[in-house]
C-alpha cells in the first residue's frame, strides 16, 4: 500500500494544478472549478492523515473524516452561492471574463 | 496490487485536473473535473474512507457538477477567446507559483514518516461494538447488529459515533462529538439557500436611487 | 443667627431666579420683587449688626481628604460692610424704580441687580478665599450684565466686554496669589485658620510671601480699578446710572479694598511688611493722582465722578498698603474711607442720574447749567455730596480722609504730599462740575426744560444726603466700621488738618473762580490739560498694545498652526500616508488574477518563513 | 442592568433599520437611556454595588469578558455625561428626511459606543466600543458634513486611526509587560509593570490617548471636524467620546506611574500648547463653529493639567485633588461644549450664517437663545455656579498641591500659572463671539430671526440645568468617587504586592475549557 508521503504528494500536486488553473484561466467558472479542486486536494490530505494516524484501538482517526464531511458541506453551500453570484454578475456585466471585471480598481 | 490501484487512480485524478485547466471549453473542463473527482473518490476509498469517498462522488461528481454544467449552459458560454492584451505576467506567475509550491512540498515531504499504514483492527472493533450494542438493546437484532456480528464494521457507524459523541467503557465521555458545529452547518446551508434565492431575484426597478441612498445627495 | 445670615445671602439669588424663570414677562412685578428682597436683606443686615458674631459653613466640594467650604463669617467687619452694601443697594433699587421706569428690559435690569446683590453679599460674608473668588467672579459677571444692559449700543457692549476682560486679567494674578498663599499658609483657604501659620512664617519666605500678597493685590487692582488696570471703570459708565452708583462707585469697586483688609484682619498685617505693602501703597498713590488729574478735564458728568471714584479708591488702597508699616490702623482708615465714600459717592451718582434723567439723558455738563433753579432739592443733595467728597469738615468724607492722610504723613511722607496734592485737585474738579452744571444759565434746551425728579428718586437722594453728613459720627460709625476709635479720642486740629483745609480752600476757590460764568472750558487748549483730557493716552496705548500683542500674536500663531503644525509636521504624516496609499493603489489593479498571484506569493513566503527559515 | 444602556440604542438602531420612524426611535431610546442612567446612578449613590453588571465570557484565551459594570465612580460619572449629552443630541438639529436614517443611526451608535467604552470593565471592550463609535463619526462627517466634508472626514480618520493604532500598541505592550491573567481592569490594576517597560508604555499611551483627545500638536483634526459634522455628532464627539482618552489615562495611570512621571515635562509643554497656542488660534477664528471647535481643544489642556498634577504626584493619595478635578472638569466641559454646539446649530438655522462679522443684535430678537448661549459661554469661561468652574478651580488647586513654599515653583506650578492666563484668553474669544452675535445693533441676517420654540429649547435647558446643579453642588458628582480611605487602602495593598516578580506570560492559570457541545 502507498505511503503517506505519496498521498501527500498527490494531494499537493492536485492542489498546485488547481492553483495554476486559478492563476492562468480567465473564465470565472473555470476558476471556480479549480478552487473546488484545491479544496478536494486538501480533503485528500485530511483523509490520508486520518488513515495513517491509527489509534490504540486499531481504528483510523475519524475526526479527520468528520472534518472532511464538514468541508464538503460548506463547499456545497459555497458553490451554490458562488454560482448565484456569477449568474447575477453575468446579468449585470454580460461577461464572465475576470479581465473585464475590474471595477475594484483603486 | 493496492499500490497499482493507487498509481492508477492518482494518475487518473492528476490527468483529469490537468485537463480541467487545459480545456478551453468550459463544458469539457467540467467533465474533466468529474473525472478528477472520481479518481479522488477512489483514493479516499483506498484509504478505507468509504463514506467520504461516496460523499465525494454524490456531492461533487453528482450535485455540484450538475450545477456547474447547468450554469454553463444557462449562460451559454463559449470557449475563451485569446485576448489581444493578455498579460504574460499572469501566465508566468501561474506556472511559477505552483512550481515553487511543489518544490517547497518536496522539501517538506522527506520529513514525513515514510511508513506503510498500520493494519486496521476492524474485526476486533466490530466485536467490541457488537457487545456494547447487545448490552444496550437486548431485544432487537437490527441490520447493523447483523453486520457487526459478521465482523463487518461500517465506517458510517464510526463516523456517526465520532460526529455525535459516544461513551467509552468507563461511562466517561470519550469524544464530545460535533453536535454544535453540525447544527451551525445546518444553519449555514439554510442561509446559503436563502441567499441564493435572494441573489437570483431580478430587481424590478433600475436606475432610480433609493430614498435613503446617501450617494444620491446633490453636491452643494 | 446663621439662618438669618444664610437667608441674607440667598434672598437676592432666589429673587433673581424668580425674576428670570417666573415673572420675566411682568416688569412691574419683577421690580417690586427685587426691591422687596433688597429691603428684606437690609433689615436682616441691620438686625445682624446688633447681634453677636456668627459663622456657619457646609462642604461644597470634596476630593479625597481635601474639601472646599462654602461658609459665612459674620464678624464686625463683615456685618458692617453688609449694612453698607444692602443700604446703598436698597436706595439704588428704589431710585431705579423711577429711573428705569420706561425701560424695555426692566425685568432683566432688576434681575441683574439681584444677582449683583447676591454676589456682593457673598464676597462680604465669605469665610475663605475660594468662596471669595467665586463671588468675586460673580460680581464681575453681574457688572458685565449691567454695564451691557443697553447692549444694542455698540459702546455699551464693548464697555461691558472690556470691564470683564480687564477684571479677568486682575483675577489671573488674584488666583495665583490665592494658590500661593494657600501653599504658604499650610494649605488652608479659611480666613479663621490663617493667623497661626502667618505668625510662624520663617524669615526665609519673606520674598515669596511678598510676591503672593502682591499677586492677590492684582485682584484688587482689577476690581478696584487701580493703575494700570483702571481703564475699564470710566467706560463702565455706559451702564444705567443707578448701576454706576451701586456697583461702580459704592460697593463692587470697593471689594478690592475690602478683600485686602479682610486678609489683614485674618492673617495679620505682618505679611504686608516690606516691598509688598510699599508697592500697594504707591500704586494707590499713583492712581489717586492720575485719576484726579484726568478728572479735571472730563466733560461727561458721569465720567468726572468715575475718575473721582478712581481717585478715592486710590486713597483707600494707599491706606491699606500702608498697613504693612503702620499696622492695622492704616487699614482701618482705608475701610473707614470706604464706608463714608460709599454713601456720598452713591449720592453723587444718583444725583447725576437724576440730572441726566431730568435733562433727557444728556450727560455732557457743558450742555447743562442753571439746574439749581429748576431742581433745587436735587441740587441741594448734590451739593452735600460734593462737599463730602471735597472733604469739607465736618462732613463724613473729611474724617476718613483725614485719617488716611495722618497715617501717610506718619509712615510715608512722599505719599502724604501726593495725597495732599490730590486734596487740592478734588475740590477743584468737583467745583468745576458743580458750577458748570448747576449754576449759571441753561446752555441747552434739555436743561431748560428740566424738572424736579419724582419722589421715588428724590427720597433716596435725601436719605443719602443725610448719611453723607452724619455717617462718620461715632454714633453711627462705631457699630459699623471695625474698631474705629477715631472719634472716641476726640479731634484736635493738627498739621494734617490745616494742610487739608488749605488744600480744600485752594482747590474749591480756584475751581469757582476759573469756571464761574463760563460756557466752555478755558483750559481746553492747554497742552498739559489736553493730556489729562485724553487720559494720558493710556487707553490708546493699551489698545495698541492689545492689538499688537493679542491680535498679531493670535494671527501669527494661527498662521503657524495652519502651515507648520497642520501643514508640515503633523500634516506631513498625513501626506506621507497618502503618498504611501498612492503607491499601494497601483497594486489594486482590480484584476482578480493579479490579486491571486500576490496572494499565492504571500503564501509561499509564509511557508518559507514558517517552515524553512528556522 | 447596565446592559440596558447599550441595548437601548442598539435596539433602536434595529428598529430604525426595520422601518421605524428614525427620529422618534432615537428620541425614545435616548430618553429611556437618560432615565435608566439616572436610575442606575441613583442606585450606585445609595450604595448598591454588586448586582448591576453583566459579564459574558467571549474568549477564553486570552480571557476576554464582555463585562459591563460600573468599575468605579468615574465610570458612573462618565456614563451620566454620556446619557445626558445623548439625550440632548437626539433632540438637536434637523436633517432632511432622506438622511434621517443615517443621522439617527450614527447618533445612536456613537452613544452606544461611548456608554460601552465607559462601562466596560475589560480593556478589550473598552477599546473596541470606542472604535465602534468612531466609525459612524467618520461616515457622518463624510456624508452629511458641511463644507469640504470628504477631505475633513479623511483627515479625521487618518488622525484618529493613527492615535488608535499607537494606543493599541501601547495597550498590547502594557498587557504583555504586566503579565495579567485576563484583560479585566480589576486584575490588570493589581499587576505591576516593570519599571524598565513603563517609560515606553507611558509614551505610547500618552500619544495614543493624546491624539484622541486632540493633544497639541495632534489637534488640527478637531476644529474642522466639529465645524463640519452635523450638530448632534459634534455634541456627542466633543462632549462625550473625546473624554475617552482622558478617562483611559486616568484609568491606566496607576499601572505606569513612574513611566508617566518621566514624561512630565513633555506633557506640560504639550498641554501649554493646547491652552496658549490653541488659545491664540481660537482668538483668530472668524466663524462661530470653528471657534467652538478650537475652544474645545483648548480646554482639553486644563484636564491634562490635572492629569499632569496627578502624574507629578505619582499616586492618588499624594494628590487627592487631581483626579476628582479632572473628572469634574471632563463632565462640565462635556455638557458645556455640547450645549454650545447645539445652540450654534440653532443660530445657524435662525440666521443662515455663522460668520461672526455677519451677525449682531440677536439678543433683541431671540432673548431666550441669548440667555442660554450666554449661560453656556459663561460656563465655558469658568463662571462660578456653573459646572466648569468647580472643575477648573480644583484643577488649579491640584496644580499647587505639591508646591513647597521654600522651593521655587516646579513644572506643574509654572504650568498652572501659565494656564491661568488661558482663562483670560478664553474670556476674550467667548465674549467677543457673544458681543458679535448677540449684542450691538440688529443686522441684515438677524432682522427676521425668531426666538427658540419650547421644543428647540428643551435639550439646552436640560444641559443648562445640569450645569447649574453640578456647578452649585459639585459634591453631587464628587460623591461618586472613592473615599480617601479607600484610595489609601487600595494603594497600600498594591504596594505590599509590589516586590513580587513579574509573571511570565505563559504561567497564567489555565481556565477549564468548556466544550461547545455541552
Amino acid at each position: 500500500m502507498a505511503s503517506l508521503q505519496e498521498y501527500l504528494f498527490v494531494s499537493g500536486l492536485l492542489f498546485a494544478i488547481g492553483l495554476a488553473g486559478v492563476l492562468v484561466r480567465r473564465n470565472i467558472i473555470v476558476i471556480f472549478m479549480c478552487l473546488e479542486l484545491m479544496l478536494s486536494a486538501a480533503n485528500l490530505t485530511l483523509v490520508a492523515f486520518s488513515r495513517f494516524n491509527t489509534g490504540p484501538d486499531g481504528l483510523p482517526d475519524y475526526n479527520g473524516q468528520v472534518l472532511v464531511f464538514f468541508i464538503i458541506t460548506v463547499a456545497a453551500a459555497e458553490v451554490a452561492v458562488g454560482l448565484a453570484i456569477i449568474v447575477a454578475l453575468y446579468r449585470a456585466r454580460q461577461t464572465v471574463d475576470v479581465e473585464d471585471l475590474t471595477s475594484m480598481r483603486g | 496490487m493496492e499500490g497499482l490501484f493507487f498509481y492508477a487512480f492518482s494518475g487518473f485524478a492528476v490527468i483529469g485536473a490537468l485537463a480541467l485547466v487545459a480545456f478551453k471549453n468550459p463544458v469539457s473542463s467540467a467533465m474533466s473535473m468529474v473525472a478528477s473527482f472520481l479518481g479522488l473518490a477512489a483514493l479516499f476509498i483506498s484509504l478505507n474512507a468509504y463514506f467520504v469517498g461516496i460523499i465525494q462522488i454524490l456531492v461533487y461528481a453528482g450535485a455540484i457538477m450538475v450545477l456547474f454544467v447547468f450554469i454553463i449552459m444557462l449562460l451559454d458560454l463559449k470557449a475563451e477567446e485569446r485576448k489581444t492584451k493578455y498579460n504574460p505576467l499572469f501566465l508566468v506567475g501561474g506556472v511559477f507559483i505552483p512550481l515553487v509550491f511543489l518544490i517547497q512540498l518536496c522539501g517538506i515531504l522527506p520529513h514525513v514518516p515514510n511508513a506503510e499504514p498500520e493494519p486496521l483492527h476492524l474485526k476486533e472493533s466490530a466485536r467490541y461494538f457488537y457487545d456494547q450494542e447487545k448490552e444496550a438493546s437486548k431485544e432487537e437484532q437490527s441490520e447493523i447488529h447483523k453486520s457487526l456480528s459478521k465482523g463487518d464494521l461500517p465506517d458510517v457507524n464510526l463516523i456517526g459515533l465520532t460526529m455525535f459523541g459516544h461513551k467509552g467503557d468507563n461511562e466517561t465521555i470519550k469524544t464530545p462529538g460535533y453536535n454544535f458545529p453540525l447544527q451551525i452547518v445546518g444553519v449555514l446551508l439554510l442561509v446559503a439557500t436563502v441567499g441564493v434565492v435572494a441573489l437570483s431575484l431580478r430587481k424590478k426597478t433600475t436606475g432610480e436611487p433609493e430614498p435613503g441612498d446617501p450617494d444620491s445627495r446633490p453636491e452643494p | 443667627m446663621e439662618y438669618l445670615a444664610w437667608l441674607l445671602l440667598l434672598l437676592p439669588l432666589l429673587c433673581a431666579a424668580a425674576i428670570q424663570f417666573g415673572v420675566k414677562d411682568s416688569p412691574a412685578a419683577a421690580a417690586n420683587l427685587s426691591v422687596a428682597s433688597v429691603v428684606g436683606t437690609f433689615l436682616i443686615a441691620v438686625l445682624l449688626v446688633f447681634n453677636s458674631d456668627f459663622s456657619s459653613s457646609f462642604t461644597w466640594a470634596t476630593a479625597g481628604t481635601f474639601t472646599i467650604q462654602i461658609g459665612i463669617l459674620g464678624d464686625q467687619l463683615a456685618k458692617g460692610m453688609m449694612v453698607v452694601v444692602t443700604g446703598v443697594g436698597m436706595l439704588v433699587h428704589i431710585f431705579s424704580l423711577g429711573y428705569m421706569k420706561d425701560d424695555e428690559a426692566k425685568a432683566r435690569y432688576f434681575g441683574g441687580l439681584s444677582i449683583f446683590m447676591f454676589s456682593m453679599t457673598g464676597i462680604v460674608l465669605a469665610d475663605n478665599f475660594i468662596m471669595m473668588f467665586i463671588f468675586w467672579e460673580l460680581v464681575g459677571f453681574s457688572s458685565y450684565l449691567l454695564i451691557g444692559h443697553w447692549f444694542e449700543k455698540k459702546s455699551a457692549a464693548e464697555a461691558a466686554k472690556k470691564a470683564f476682560l480687564v477684571n479677568r486679567i486682575g483675577d489671573f494674578g488674584f488666583m495665583i496669589g490665592i494658590l500661593m498663599l494657600w501653599g504658604i499658609l499650610g494649605q488652608t483657604f479659611l480666613f479663621a485658620e490663617m493667623e497661626a501659620p502667618a505668625k510662624a512664617l520663617p524669615e526665609s519666605q519673606a520674598t515669596i510671601v511678598g510676591i503672593a500678597v502682591l499677586l492677590i493685590f492684582c485682584g484688587a487692582v482689577g476690581k478696584s480699578a487701580q493703575f494700570p488696570l483702571h481703564v475699564w471703570l470710566p467706560d463702565a459708565m455706559e451702564g444705567p446710572t443707578p448701576v454706576s452708583a451701586l456697583i461702580h462707585a459704592a460697593t463692587m469697586v470697593a471689594a478690592g479694598v475690602y478683600m485686602l483688609f479682610r486678609l489683614q484682619v485674618a492673617a495679620g498685617t505682618s505679611i504686608f511688611e516690606g516691598f509688598a505693602g510699599t508697592t500697594i501703597a504707591w500704586i494707590g498713590g499713583i492712581t489717586t493722582l492720575l485719576a484726579a488729574l484726568m478728572a479735571t478735564q472730563q466733560d461727561d458728568i458721569k465720567r468726572v465722578l468715575a475718575y473721582s471714584t478712581l481717585s478715592q479708591l486710590g486713597y483707600m488702597v494707599m491706606a491699606v498698603g500702608l498697613a504693612g508699616e503702620a499696622g492695622i490702623e492704616a487699614g482701618q482708615a482705608g475701610m473707614f474711607h470706604l464706608y463714608t465714600h460709599a454713601w456720598f459717592k452713591a449720592l453723587l451718582f444718583l444725583g447725576s442720574g437724576a440730572v441726566i434723567y431730568a435733562c433727557h439723558h444728556e450727560q455732557n455738563m457743558w450742555k447743562m447749567g442753571g439746574l439749581f433753579r429748576r431742581m433745587p432739592k436735587t441740587t441741594m443733595t448734590f451739593a452735600v455730596g460734593t462737599l463730602a467728597l471735597m472733604a469739607a469738615p465736618p462732613l463724613s468724607g473729611f474724617w476718613s480722609k483725614e485719617l488716611i492722610l495722618a497715617q501717610a504723613l506718619e509712615h510715608n511722607p512722599p505719599l502724604f504730599w501726593i495725597g495732599a496734592g490730590v486734596a487740592v485737585l478734588t475740590p477743584f474738579y468737583m467745583m468745576r462740575l458743580f458750577v458748570v452744571a448747576f449754576l449759571g444759565k441753561p446752555r441747552d434746551h434739555g436743561a431748560e426744560k428740566a424738572k424736579e425728579v419724582p419722589p421715588v428718586m428724590l427720597v433716596p437722594l435725601i436719605i443719602l444726603g443725610v448719611l453723607a453728613v452724619v455717617s462718620a459720627f461715632s454714633l453711627i460709625a462705631s457699630s459699623i466700621v471695625p474698631d474705629n476709635d477715631f472719634h472716641a479720642h476726640g479731634f484736635h486740629p493738627n498739621m494734617v488738618f490745616w494742610i487739608s483745609l488749605g488744600a480744600l480752600l485752594l482747590g474749591a476757590g480756584g475751581g469757582f473762580l476759573l469756571y464761574h460764568g463760563r460756557s466752555s472750558d478755558p483750559l481746553a487748549n492747554n497742552p498739559l490739560f489736553k493730556l489729562f483730557r485724553n487720559k494720558f493716552y493710556l487707553d490708546e496705548l493699551y489698545l495698541k498694545l492689545v492689538g499688537l500683542f493679542q491680535d498679531t500674536v493670535a494671527m501669527a500663531v494661527h498662521f503657524l498652526d495652519e502651515f507648520l503644525i497642520n501643514g508640515m509636521i503633523v500634516g506631513g504624516l498625513a501626506r506621507s500616508t497618502a503618498g504611501l496609499g498612492n503607491i499601494f493603489r497601483r497594486l489594486q489593479s482590480g484584476n482578480l488574477q493579479g490579486y491571486a498571484i500576490l496572494f499565492g506569493a504571500g503564501i509561499l513566503l509564509v511557508i518559507y518563513l514558517t517552515v524553512f527559515a528556522r | 442592568m447596565t446592559l440596558a444602556l447599550i441595548l437601548l440604542p442598539l435596539f433602536a438602531v434595529i428598529a430604525i433599520l426595520m422601518g421605524a420612524n428614525p427620529r422618534a426611535a432615537a428620541r425614545n431610546a435616548t430618553g429611556m437611556m437618560l432615565f435608566a442612567g439616572l436610575g442606575l446612578a441613583a442606585l450606585w449613590a445609595l450604595g448598591t454595588r454588586t448586582f448591576l453588571g453583566v459579564d459574558f465570557l467571549v474568549l477564553s484565551k486570552p480571557e476576554i469578558h464582555l463585562a459591563l459594570n460600573f468599575f468605579d465612580g468615574m465610570s458612573v460619572i462618565m456614563m451620566l455625561l454620556s446619557v445626558i449629552v445623548a439625550y440632548a443630541a437626539a433632540r438637536t438639529g434637523d436633517c432632511e428626511d432622506r438622511h434621517a436614517k443615517l443621522w439617527n443611526i450614527s447618533l445612536l451608535l456613537i452613544a452606544a459606543g461611548a456608554v460601552g467604552a465607559f462601562l466596560s470593565t475589560d480593556l478589550f471592550f473598552f477599546y473596541a466600543f470606542h472604535e465602534l463609535a468612531l466609525i459612524p463619526t467618520f461616515l457622518t462627517i463624510g456624508i452629511l458634513g458641511r463644507g469640504d466634508r470628504k477631505e475633513i472626514a479623511w483627515k479625521v480618520t487618518i488622525y484618529l486611526a493613527f492615535g488608535s493604532i499607537i494606543l493599541l500598541a501601547g495597550l498590547l505592550w502594557l498587557i504583555a509587560a504586566s503579565g495579567t491573567p485576563d484583560l479585566s481592569f480589576e486584575s490588570l490594576l493589581k499587576c505591576t509593570v516593570p519599571v524598565a517597560a513603563q517609560r515606553g508604555i507611558a509614551l505610547f499611551l500618552l500619544i495614543g490617548f493624546g491624539t484622541l483627545v486632540s493633544l497639541f500638536p495632534f489637534h488640527s483634526w478637531a476644529a474642522p471636524a466639529y465645524a463640519s459634522a452635523p450638530a448632534p455628532i459634534s455634541m456627542l464627539h466633543a462632549g462625550v467620546l473625546k473624554k475617552f482618552g482622558l478617562y483611559g489615562l486616568l484609568r491606566l495611570h496607576p499601572l505606569v506611574p513612574i513611566g508617566m512621571a518621566s514624561w512630565l515635562e513633555l506633557i506640560i509643554v504639550l498641554l501649554l500648547g493646547n491652552i496658549l497656542w490653541v488659545g491664540f488660534v481660537t482668538i483668530n477664528q472668524k466663524r462661530l463653529d470653528s471657534m467652538l471647535g478650537n475652544s474645545s481643544v483648548m480646554h482639553m489642556g486644563y484636564i491634562f493639567l490635572a492629569i499632569a498634577a496627578l502624574i507629578a504626584a505619582q499616586s492618588e493619595s499624594a494628590n487627592p485633588i487631581a483626579k476628582p478635578a479632572a473628572i469634574l472638569l471632563m463632565f462640565g466641559h462635556g455638557v458645556t461644549i455640547a450645549m454650545l454646539f447645539g445652540l450654534a446649530d440653532r443660530i445657524e438655522r435662525l440666521t443662515g450664517t455663522l460668520e461672526l462679522r455677519d451677525l449682531g443684535g440677536l439678543a433683541k430678537q431671540a432673548p431666550k437663545l441669548a440667555f442660554l448661549f450666554g449661560l453656556a459661554a459663561m460656563a465655558s469661561i469658568g463662571l462660578p455656579g456653573l459646572a466648569n468652574f468647580a472643575g477648573e478651580v480644583m484643577v488649579f488647586i491640584a496644580g499647587f498641591k505639591g508646591w513647597e513654599p521654600d522651593t521655587p515653583p516646579g513644572w506643574v506650578q509654572i504650568a498652572t500659572i501659565l494656564s491661568l492666563w488661558g482663562l483670560v484668553i478664553s474670556a476674550v474669544y467667548m465674549l467677543r463671539a457673544f458681543r458679535h452675535i448677540f449684542q450691538g445693533p440688529t443686522v441684515e441676517f438677524t432682522r427676521n430671526a425668531s426666538d427658540l420654540s419650547a421644543r428647540d429649547r428643551s435639550p439646552a435647558v436640560l444641559l443648562a440645568a445640569v450645569l447649574l446643579i453640578v456647578g452649585l453642588f459639585p459634591n453631587i458628582l464628587l460623591q461618586f468617587l472613592e473615599q480617601p480611605e479607600a484610595v489609601v487602602a487600595r494603594e497600600q495593598a498594591h504596594i505590599t504586592q509590589h516586590p513580587r516578580p513579574p509573571q511570565p506570560a505563559g504561567s497564567a492559570p489555565v481556565q477549564p475549557h468548556p466544550s461547545p457541545s455541552q
